[in-house]
């Protein structure tokens, strides 16, 4: 049996897992959207503002809908021993750990990057931002789950994950935020993106580089430790 | 004597028999009455003079925003009947409503928004009405996601009525706090107009339309409470044999 | 009917995108509202029957077991 | 590889917490040999097997599998090595077919029928298709322990296997240990159950004797 | 042995716990410091608009901390059969369920509401505004852990606690977050405040008075289901 | 009260998804006796034990407690009742001690003299300030068992008890059981041991015979 068939099967078992409760697939989504209102409610619902800020409440949101779906995306395996069973399967580690960051982007990533043009044009960001809005979040959010994984594979084994996990990873993702933001505003403003595309572009080449390592090394030492 | 047709009232048996009796009728109105409605409203009534034929749209709005709100608060009041007389069919009636509401509150809000494009010229504003509706959706968001979530039915409906109590407090406290929100701050750009003196000729197309609507909720609501009744109850004898005729 | 022409009906006079994207998804959330109950049915009626089996199958092990 | 496959460890050491758990430990398990490691609790026994299983690293020492030490060909050893621990690593959300498939599936495709054959031998035909956290204790144990019964793997390493099974089913899964060793297999397992087995490659180890 | 006494138990035992693994009584200070910083790199240095946002950002990032911290409210507690046990006690569950609230604001409220006035000079919020910002949290961060806890009770027993439970309380922390801002905003631009803090204690009155009884209820659900 | 206290279970019926686990049980548990509940794997032990400690309520029938039903007076029933599940409600991150410390706090207050001799009588002495996490499974098990010493509840309802216990660990506990009967109290457990008592008051209540 090939490696990458029993890559294909860690994912697809979760992405069947996702679909069966499908509350994995559509919460993070409405999570989304929930911390975008809160910002309208909490700042208040002049359109010059709201404006303003949209680029930034979108990244932060999907950042902080990213980063909670981002805790059980190891710590369900832990706990019942699959996770064990996955690091004694002949597969090497780390091409399992991306078969699980794939199958989480593709559950969280891609459908909000999918759902932000609506929230772009609740906060009265114009149509010619759309696109911005989309490209920096498809090139950001695979980012976002690969620097998140490797937080959650290190938290995962502690008592209190959730939280520490924030902490570990929020800092982490802040180039990504600046450099996304900065390409809607650009666009906003009517200047050029593609600088910032780019440069997301490199970070991501980056991180498919080095995470899968990284992930892999910190699972192993959550488990054995 | 009134306690005893309430009891009954709730037997499941009983209620599945009699909406087995209502529903052809009820069904038959609905429909009837959404065609005539929306049919009447898209083809026959004249534009009106300010918002031209963007307002053939008030047939869908008005009758889901409407029924949004009502089916609400009908859940939660349910909710609580059935927590303190603990009664069966009424948890059941809970978790059958939450999606009818999520779907016409979600209706509401997609024509209206689409309805603010030519008429605000913006799809969507931080609006008090719109952001209640909102959060509205989000509630009913949140009844349906607890329900997927739970395993078993009985334990799901449940904990389904305890949320829906919270959110029967709640819907005041919030409702009145968005209208603050707004009138706190500068005052919205763009306020939803008042129910217009309409013309006849329009009002009751819109009349027709929404008791459509209100019949058809009923008729959705039946049929789901029925299949849901089937399967909690499959194992008494009567739908046993009401299945063993059926096969 | 108010419109003279099919075209007019479409267009509505530069309105015609939203009013029928507005009714098309009001037609779609109708018709969503009615098919679910029905599938949920019929849902029901399967898991009956594979619980027939079930019951079925654990009764031949029992048997097989008493023998 | 022509020569029969034995797992061989010496002066395997390991302290926990500053207290020694085990010292010196040297021992080989070949073909046909069921091994049980034995001892009170907190002796020590979970920690051996994890070490032996290459979980742990916190050790001295030298484990090797055919004769080669472990850590040179750990995809090697790890296709020959199905290890269960205290938890089994059933999916409370998927179905046993589904749990098995999957489970196995990183080793080799199954087909239906294997499966189900599987869960006929561990007495859970008609439960399916129903979700794991629906089943008993006993049966969510069984849900794993069926992976035995599709395991191509040589080396079984088992940690209480026998917990939450009823006494029809301990005497079965005795039975199936046998078997395996018999045909070719190894066997370490620990439990605190007393192994009713009558097999001349039955052999235990004591832990925590100092104590 | 006294009820009240059982209730001391609870409590000093949840107290204990947090201040054990001490990451439990900073972790949501660090994570309030952090989303609040989020903001700021998402949306741009610009003093004008950061004071507009103050006190909307640091409400929702006091509501975010909140909440995240909310899941683990009792999920090691079932998990690990200690819900069993206070539920089979003799102290009534309701009792139990508000020690544990208690101490929950205690760990993460409180701190947050004495670090808010920090946060509030970094977004240069005028120091007049200060006394409103501490008195609006003061008042508002119980509520929100009594709301939660509503929440966090019927989750608790389900596989994907996190997000479900917000979706499920953030609707209802509206209310809060808007009067809990309104305060503030009326303190930045010099009119009176005692109003909206009138209304946050009528909210937390009626919180204290239900929440203990729902979140009782919902506990027996997740646990009897 | 002056009445010993006994429970009486009548026409208990349960069934868990679609299918009857037990139905019109009967049975009395008086002062002196132990009960096991035995049956293989699924048979409904475990939901027999919840629904009488008032865990689950999803039941037709009648319990009662020195006459009375159950949910006439819970808090009554539940301050003279310990009952332990499969999950032993054992905090990782707190040491032995402390958790028995708060678990019999709920209920009275404890000197530290009576925790440590509990802690000595299931052999964790030396172990009383090591956060649980560090211990092995039986050890974790045992810090949960070493409540019974500290009971003054009259019934005490124990699923699986002896799961991880050592061999020595099990006979002590059957003592414990046995001691506890004959001062008057009342005993429900199951497990897949073979019960290995000589006491005139133990009884068996067989479930799943029908299957
Ligand atoms: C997403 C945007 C919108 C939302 C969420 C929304 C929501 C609502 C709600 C909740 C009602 C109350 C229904 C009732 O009381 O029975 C309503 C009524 C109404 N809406 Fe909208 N609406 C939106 C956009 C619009 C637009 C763009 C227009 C037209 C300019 C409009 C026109 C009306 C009218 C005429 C009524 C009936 C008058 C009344 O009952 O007060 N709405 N809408
Ligand atoms: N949450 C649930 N929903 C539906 N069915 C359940 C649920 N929990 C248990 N069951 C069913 O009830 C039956 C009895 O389960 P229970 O846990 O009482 O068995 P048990 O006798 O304790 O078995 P074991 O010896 O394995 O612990 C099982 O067959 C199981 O399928
Ligand atoms: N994470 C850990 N850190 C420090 N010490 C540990 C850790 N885990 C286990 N220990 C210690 O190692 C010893 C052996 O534990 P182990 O789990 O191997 O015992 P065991 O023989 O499997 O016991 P049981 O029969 O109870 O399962 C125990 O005394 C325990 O205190
Ligand atoms: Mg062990
Ligand atoms: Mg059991």
């Amino acid at each position: 049996m090939s490696v990458s068939q029993g890559v294909m099967v860690v994912l697809r078992r979760d992405l069947h897992l996702a679909f069966r409760n499908r509350g994995d697939l559509i919460n993070p989504l409405i999570f989304f959207m929930l911390v975008a209102t809160l910002f309208p409610l909490g700042v208040g619902p002049d359109p010059d503002t709201l404006l303003v800020m949209g680029g930034g409440v979108i990244w932060v949101s999907a950042l902080l809908a990213n980063l909670l779906a981002m805790d059980s995306l190891f710590r369900s395996d832990f706990e019942d021993g699959s996770l064990e069973q996955l690091m004694l399967g002949p597969q090497p580690l780390w091409m399992i750990a991306m078969a699980k960051v794939i199958s989480h982007w593709l559950v969280t990533g891609l459908p909000l990057t999918l759902l932000s043009p609506v929230l772009a044009i609740m906060f009265g960001l114009p149509v010619t931002a759309l696109p911005a809005i989309v490209a920096t979040l498809l090139l950001g959010t695979p980012l976002l789950s690969l620097i998140g994984a490797i937080g959650a594979g290190l938290t995962v084994g502690l008592r209190k994950g959730g939280i520490l996990l924030s902490l570990l990873t929020l800092p982490l993702y802040i180039p990504v935020l600046i450099i996304g933001t900065g390409g809607i505003d650009a666009a906003v403003s009517e200047m050029v993106w593609s600088g910032h595309l780019m440069w997301q572009g490199v970070l991501l080449v980056l991180g498919v580089t080095f995470a899968p390592l990284a992930i892999s090394a910190s699972l192993r030492v959550s488990i054995s430790g | 004597m009134k306690w005893t047709f309430f009891h009954r009232m709730s037997s499941p048996k009983w209620f599945y028999d009699f909406s087995g009796k209502c529903l052809p009728w009820v069904g038959v109105l609905a429909l009837g009455c959404i065609a005539t409605g929306l049919t009447w409203g898209l083809l026959f009534t004249p534009p009106d003079y300010l918002q031209g034929n963007s307002y053939r749209i008030i047939f869908l709005h008005v009758p889901s925003a409407s029924l949004a709100m009502t089916v609400y608060v009908g859940l939660a009041i349910t909710a609580g009947i059935g927590y303190i007389w603990k009664i069966k069919l009424a948890d059941m009636a809970v978790s059958c409503l939450a999606p009818i509401g999520a779907s016409f509150c979600a209706l509401a809000l997609i024509t209206g928004s689409i309805w603010g494009k030519p008429t605000w010229g913006t799809w969507w504003v931080w609006d008090a009405r719109l952001t209640s509706m909102l959060i509205l959706l989000f509630l009913y968001l949140g009844l349906v996601a607890l329900r997927e979530a739970f395993d078993s039915k009985e334990t799901a409906s449940r904990a389904c009525a305890i949320l829906a109590m919270v959110g029967l407090v709640n819907i005041p406290i919030i409702k009145f706090s968005v209208d603050w929100w707004n009138t706190l701050h500068q005052g919205a750009t763009i306020k939803m107009t008042e129910r217009p003196s309409m013309a006849l000729e329009m009002l009751v197309p819109l009349l027709v339309s929404i008791a459509g609507f209100y019949l058809f909720c009923l008729f959705v609501f039946l049929l789901r409470l029925r299949a849901e009744i089937i399967s909690r109850e499959q194992r008494t004898s009567w739908v046993r044999s009401l299945l063993g005729a059926k096969s | 009917m108010y419109f003279d022409s099919i075209y007019e009906l479409l267009t509505m006079g530069g309105h015609g995108p939203y009013v029928w994207a507005a009714y098309g998804i009001g037609l779609s959330v109708l018709v969503w509202n009615l098919f679910t109950p029905i599938f949920q049915g019929r849902k029901t009626a399967d898991a009956i029957r594979r619980n027939a089996r079930r019951e079925q199958l654990r009764h031949e092990q029992l048997q097989r077991e008493g023998r | 590889m022509s020569q029969l496959p034995f797992l061989s460890v010496s002066g395997l050491t390991c302290e926990r917490d500053e207290r020694i758990l085990f010292e010196s430990l040297d021992f080989t398990l070949s073909v046909g040999e069921i091994l049980q490691v034995s001892g009170p609790n907190g002796a020590g026994k979970t920690t051996l097997m994890r070490v032996i299983a290459g979980l742990s690293l916190d050790f001295r020492g030298q484990i090797n599998w055919c004769n080669q030490p472990v850590e040179d060909d750990r995809p090697g050893f790890q296709s020959s090595l199905l290890y269960m621990g205290h938890q089994p690593g059933v999916k409370s959300t998927m179905t046993p077919e589904e749990n098995l498939q999957w489970a196995m599936g990183l080793h080799r495709s199954l087909t239906r029928e294997e499966i189900w054959g599987a869960l006929e031998k561990v007495k859970l035909r008609g439960y399916e298709d129903v979700p794991c956290y629906q089943l008993s204790a006993g049966q969510n144990r069984r849900v794993a322990l069926a992976r035995l019964f599709l395991a191509k793997q040589k080396l079984w390493i088992l940690d209480e296997p026998f917990t939450a099974i009823d006494k029809l089913g301990v005497a079965e899964l005795e039975q199936t240990l046998v078997d395996h060793a018999s045909s070719g297999g190894l066997v370490m397992m620990t439990t605190h159950h007393e192994m009713n087995v009558d097999y001349s490659g039955f052999r235990q180890l004591v832990l925590g004797e100092k104590q």
